[in-house]
Parts: structure tokens; C-alpha cells; sequence
């Protein structure tokens, strides 16, 4: 946080005036917009800052990726997990917007999960931070609960076809988070060795945890 | 409203992975148009996507995710008569001009907002819930004027009750009433035809959208 | 293939007449571009459709009309190969550079042609009809990957036969089948819900968008 | 038809390199592409010009304001024309592409007609010539099938609320056209009169047919 540092909101801007490269449109109107809220009292400058540093740095997969190895880990944790997810989050410390309820689904060898927002972009934001482009594009809304064979295989994944895949859409205001198989091979690592190998997309169904071997 | 962001099922988009689109935030004003959103905004989440979603079709297909966010930002504003659209374009000019923009600290409050959104509200357990685990229901057909959250693909479908997740506000009518939520199961087929694949999909649907099949 | 173009019952448009709506060829490259299309394409209709339909959601949404024809008229000759889009952009420099167009007359093909747009080749009757008129039938649920003239807005809608069209090549196999059309009926509400209007809705469907009731 | 008037094509543009306003890039596009068709023999020139000519001054509302003064005022046609449209039509000349199998829907007291084409912009082209913008937009083609009777109030028609609207898509190869009711006061006329207060927009069910005092 660098909130009496004048110039945080500008460092990372490509479109002041001592520059040659000229301010996009869009990229004018977003400053403009929070000059005029900013000028009228209706948001802080340092409320701004702090929900981009909140989103950049504090909340992220990083968070999904503990819970998920304290689950692989600790079985109590998994069945409060399946049983009541935002409680068990919670315990993490990992809880507020995007996330106010939310449901655990387990992947196991004849189920896999897969999660999505075919009206929006609806997305765990307390364990999976923002959600990444892909996510948010037509392409992946518009397919997945029609052809989630086709996009995982666009994705590298492949399902057994005796496995049957739950899509997930996130209609209302349950956020989803995937419970990925534990690899193979991990048996003998802690649970912050665990939490390296699960990747954001694993979380999402779209991808699966890393083996040690391929680290 | 059933307009452009009612995506799912439809073609023509081509494949869901594209290299470069991993980054959550990719330009320093996606994540300020991001922050003034979250910031400003004192619509409901519904009244929020409404925004997004009036849009207009072509342009909610063109644009870029954030500035659907600044688009609400500015607008939802406006609505409210808080902003106006001609004291934004003001600011433009002055910045484009080399003038820097004010800024304002509020320490107590930006404790406040963080301490929030950090904060879970877990929707209650439903009080009334119509149906029960394992009922067959189907989805109504409908044509909602304001913002829905029944998507066009499962209008008129079949499916059972998977899950009651409990009792929430109603988009259709902007929170002004509130009954259960729940996840319902549907086979692929039963949504897309015979010639589709085995999959299953399970939506989050309010008590209104479905009737015993 | 489901797309931007299939539009009954998307909202958020706007009004349907507004000032200067009224022209069909508004413009000299629009009648020429739809002459264009009419004379270059050796597509059936179904393809000319389906290579529209491909053209995206937001440019097809966004473009006038004539500049879908003369889409469909450049990229269909492009597919089959018997020109490449560099060709035409070689063109647009040598116009664009003050280059007269070359003509070519051919008046006894000409002469044809005119005769041949203005002949009709009405579909004969249904040969084997499987639904009677006053059958209740059911438009099935699908996602067909190529072009299809079930909208949908009617999948999974209950009707009734109105009438028996004829027989008529099936679009979804590029005419490669023929099968009964139907004019089906139905009723606002058993396609909008029960707070939709009380009017009725016949569309024309091939018999394999249909199963019995 | 100016068959051998090689400027016939240029006529009309307002893009030659005599004319100050530079051509747009869709204008460009079109003179390019014709120019590539016509140089490699795949179309000819005298042939886009004679389709353009049809279109513009062959084939109009004109033709179906005749099919629709002689239903009126010849009860036997009118029989033939409910019951073989294609062929009843073909009598007055008017026949071809967009109308190989037309269907005629009668208005009466109890019933009124709309045409649309909700996924592209089907159209009976030898008796109403090309669609008109407004037929092909997304307002129309989107709204008409579900809320008809807003739709009508936007064009100035009030039906009554014991009439039913019946709204034909056409979402396969049959072209439809609207026999409106022949207005009151029109007892007198010729069938050339009442051809004049048949407007296109009547034919389509989006219009009434003008009566004598209001011309």
C-alpha cells in the first residue's frame, strides 16, 4: 500500500503528458471518471489504491491453492469443506465479496467439475482473485455447457470418457470452487509443497494439479 | 433482458483459449476502471449487470471486459443524476491537456470499505423451499423485461433438484423479494438434443424459474 | 449454428421503425453488392446463409445489410478458390488510384439469367407427411453445427400443424435430404411465458425439427 | 435496361476520381470486387446492371398492390389466390426467386397478419421487390414475434384487442404476403384506384391500406 504517495495511481500509467505514447480513449475516460468521483467526493483516492493492492497482491489462486492442500491433507478439513465450503474457507481466512457463499465440488476418477458464468463472469474472488480473460470471453461461456469435452481438450485436459463432467454455471450467487484429484506421487510432501502444485485452472476444472515430476 | 451476454450455447466464437488472455488485469486501466467500479457503485449486483447488460449488443461483444465496468461506473452515476456525462468528457480534455488529477484521502472510510468486502454474508438456509432433493422440475418459459439470471438455454428444459442452497434475493425484481435457490441438474441432452454428448450441467435457479415437470 | 443472427425474442434493441429506415437499396454500392451476390453466387441458399452467419457476432450485428451480401458474395469465391481476398485488395488500390473498371458484356447469358430469376419452381407437395394437421408436436432441442432454420426461440416450444407446406430440401444437410415442411402454430404463451401478449406464432419447419407431442 | 451504356454503373456512384469526396472503404470494396469478377469472366457487367434494373424498376410493392385490388374486386381470383397463391399470382406475370411458393394470408375482422424473418430477412421479392431497412433490422426481427401489438402501436397500427395477431415467421422457403381488408368507401373505384391505396407496409402487416379520403 502507498497511500500518501502521490504518484502511486500514475507510476504504472502509460499516458502522462511527459510522455510521447498518447492516452488510449478508454484509458483517458477511466482517469477522467475517477478525477471527476474523486473531485465530487465520491470515492477516496486511497479506496481506489487499496482495492487494486487488495486484488493485485492479497487475494489471488494462491489462497484456493491452501485450501485445496489443506483438504488433500487433512480429511476433517475436507469433509467440513464439502459440507459447509464458506465456514471452512472462512477458516483460512479467506472470505467477503464474490464469495459470500460458496460450494466445494470434489473431483474424483468418475467425476470431474468444471466451473462457469454463461450470463456474466460470476468467479470465487476470495480464493481465485480476479478472473483471467479467458474466462470472461464469449468463446468459453458460450461453449463449455454445450461442448466441455471440446474445451478441455482446447485446454490440454482429457477426461476419461467413463468420467462424467458436471459443468457448473454460475447462475446466482454461489461461487464455485474445484476440488482437484491429489496427484500421484505426492505422498511424502507437506501441505505448502502441496499448495505449489495446484494450479488456478485446476481450481477452475479447466486444467489439473501439477505432478512433481513435471515441476 | 435477454440480450447479447446471454452466451451459453451459442457458436460461432471460435476456440476458448487464445495465448495472451491469462492476465486478470492487463492494463493499469483495467484495474482502475476495476476500483471505481467496486468503489462507486451503490446498485445492487443486479442493477449493476442490468447496466452492463444495456449495453447494446454489438458493443457488448466488442469491448473489453473492464470497460464494460467503467461503462457502469459512469453510468450507473449518471442515472442517479450524481455525474453527468459532459462534466466526464471535462476531465478528458483537462487531462489530455496535462492537468493533474485531484486526489482525496479517507483513511477511516477505506478501513471500512476493505474491512467489508473482506466480510461474508452467506445466504441462509431457505425457509420455504417449494421443492425438495431429487423432484423433477422445468425450467418456465419467460421473456423478463429487467435483468434475469434464467438463462435462454434452459428455458422450457427438464432437470431435478440436485442441492437447495437457500434463500436469496430475487434479480427479476431487484431484491424486492427473496425465496430458495436452487441447483438444478440437467442432462445434456435434455438441453442441447440427442446427437450432443453425456455431460451434465447444474445451474443455480430461483424457486420462480421452475415448475413441477 | 447458433448465432448473432437468430434474433426472435432478443431484447434491448431499441424501437423497430426510426426515420430514413424505409429504402431497400439505400445506396449505389448497396444495389450493386446485392446484384453482386445475386450473380456471383452458385452457393445454394443455405450456404449463402451459413457464410453470412459466419461473419462473427459483432460485425454481424453491426454492419448494414448489403455489406453482408457483398461478404458472402468475396468470401464464398474465396472458399472454393476461384479468388483470394489480395486479388480484390489489388483492386481497391487500382480504383482507389483513379484506375477505370473494366466491363464485360454478355447478353445472351444476361438474357438468361433474367429469365431464370423470374421463373418459379413452387415445392411440390409433401410425398410422405408424418404429422396430420391438428397434430400436437414438440420442436426438439438441438445445437446443430452447421446452418439450421429452427430458431431458437421455438426449441422445446409445444404447437400445432396449421398447414402442410410441401417437400423442400432439408438446410441442416445442405439439401442433401428432402422432407415435409410444416406451418406450425403456436401460442405466445407456450413460447414467452404466461405475461407475454395473447397472439399466436406459425413458423415453417422441416419435419426432423419436429417430434409428437 | 442501358445495355450498352458502358457509364450505366458509374451513374449513380459518387466515387469516380473527378468527385472530390473520397470513396468509403465499402464502396471501394464493392467497385473492387466486381471489377475482379468481371475481368476474370465470372460475372458480367450487363448482368449486374440488369439485376439492379429489375430490382429498382421491374419489380416493387406495385406488383402485389395489383395482386391485391384484383382479390378485391374479383371474388373468384381471390379464391384462387387463398388457395394457390403461387399460381394466382403468376397470372398477373410475377413470379421467380424469393416467391417460388407463396402463401397468402388473408386479414379480417378477427385476424390480422405480420410477416417477419427472424434469422435472416426473407421477403417476397415479385410482388413487394427488396425488404426495406426497417424489415431487416434487429428491432424488427427480434421484437415482432414476441411483443406484435408494441410493435404495431411503433408503426402506427392499433388492432383491437379481440383481433387475433397471428405472426408468420419465415423461417423455411414460403414467402408470404398479406391480403389486408379492403377499406370502407372504396365501393366505387376501379381495380387501377384501389391499387393506388395499397401500400407496402399493408402487405406486410405492418401498415393499413390508405382509404379514399385520406388521399
Amino acid at each position: 500500500m502507498h497511500d500518501h504517495d502521490h504518484d502511486h495511481g500514475h507510476d504504472h500509467d502509460h499516458d502522462g503528458h511527459h510522455h510521447p505514447r498518447p492516452a488510449s480513449d478508454i484509458e483517458l475516460r477511466a482517469r477522467a471518471l475517477e478525477a471527476l468521483l474523486v473531485e465530487k467526493g465520491l470515492v477516496s483516492s486511497d479506496a481506489i489504491d487499496a482495492v487494486i493492492d487488495r486484488y493485485v497482491n492479497d487475494v489471488g489462486p494462491q489462497n484456493g491453492a491452501r485450501v485445496v492442500a489443506r483438504a488433500w491433507t487433512d480429511p476433517a478439513y475436507r469433509d467440513r469443506l464439502l459440507s459447509d465450503a464458506t465456514s471452512a474457507i472462512g477458516e483460512l481466512g479467506y472470505a467477503g465479496d464474490e464469495g459470500h457463499t460458496m460450494v466445494v465440488v470434489e473431483n474424483a476418477p468418475d467425476v470431474h467439475n468444471v466451473i462457469v458464468c454463461t450470463l456474466c463472469s460470476c468467479y470465487p474472488w476470495p480464493v481465485l482473485g480476479l478472473p483471467p480473460t479467458w474466462y470472461k470471453s464469449a468463446p468459453y461461456r458460450a461453449r463449455v455447457v454445450a461442448e466441455p469435452r471440446a474445451v478441455l481438450q482446447e485446454f490440454g485436459v482429457e477426461v476419461p470418457e467413463t468420467t462424467e463432467i458436471r459443468v457448473w454455471d454460475s447462475t446466482a450467487e454461489v461461487r464455485y470452487l474445484v476440488l482437484p484429484m491429489r496427484p500421484e506421487g505426492t505422498e511424502g510432501l507437506a501441505e505448502e509443497e502441496l499448495a505449489e502444485l495446484v494450479s488456478r485452472d485446476s481450481m477452475i476444472g479447466t486444467g489439473l494439479p501439477q505432478t512433481p515430476a513435471a515441476r | 433482458m435477454d440480450g447479447a451476454h446471454d452466451l451459453g450455447g451459442m457458436q460461432g466464437f471460435g476456440p476458448a483459449t487464445w495465448p495472451g488472455a491469462e492476465q486478470a488485469l492487463p492494463n493499469d486501466w483495467d484495474a482502475r476502471a476495476f476500483a471505481l467500479a467496486v468503489t462507486s457503485s451503490s446498485q445492487s449486483t443486479h442493477a449493476f449487470r442490468h447496466t452492463i447488460e444495456r449495453m447494446g449488443h454489438a458493443r457488448y461483444l466488442c469491448v473489453s471486459y473492464y470497460e464494460k465496468w467503467l461503462h457502469e461506473a459512469e453510468q450507473a452515476l449518471v442515472e442517479t443524476g450524481a455525474i453527468t456525462h459532459a462534466e466526464v468528457d471535462a476531465w478528458v480534455d483537462r487531462i489530455a491537456a496535462g492537468e493533474q488529477p485531484p486526489r482525496r484521502e479517507d483513511p477511516v472510510a477505506t478501513a471500512q470499505l476493505l474491512e467489508a468486502m473482506a466480510t461474508s454474508h452467506p445466504m441462509p438456509p431457505a425457509a420455504a423451499a417449494a421443492f425438495a432433493v431429487g423432484d423433477r422440475v422445468r425450467v418456465r418459459r419467460m421473456r423478463p423485461a429487467w435483468h434475469t439470471r434464467c438463462p435462454r438455454y434452459l428455458r422450457g428444459a427438464t432437470g431435478e433438484i440436485f442441492r437447495i442452497q437457500g434463500d436469496d434475493g430475487v434479480p427479476d425484481v431487484n431484491n424486492a423479494e427473496r425465496e430458495a435457490v436452487y441447483a438444478v441438474r440437467f442432462e445434456a441432452h435434455d438441453l442441447w438434443g440427442e446427437d450432443t454428448g453425456d455431460h451434465v450441467v447444474l445451474a443455480d435457479l430461483w424457486e420462480r424459474y421452475l415448475e413441477a415437470a
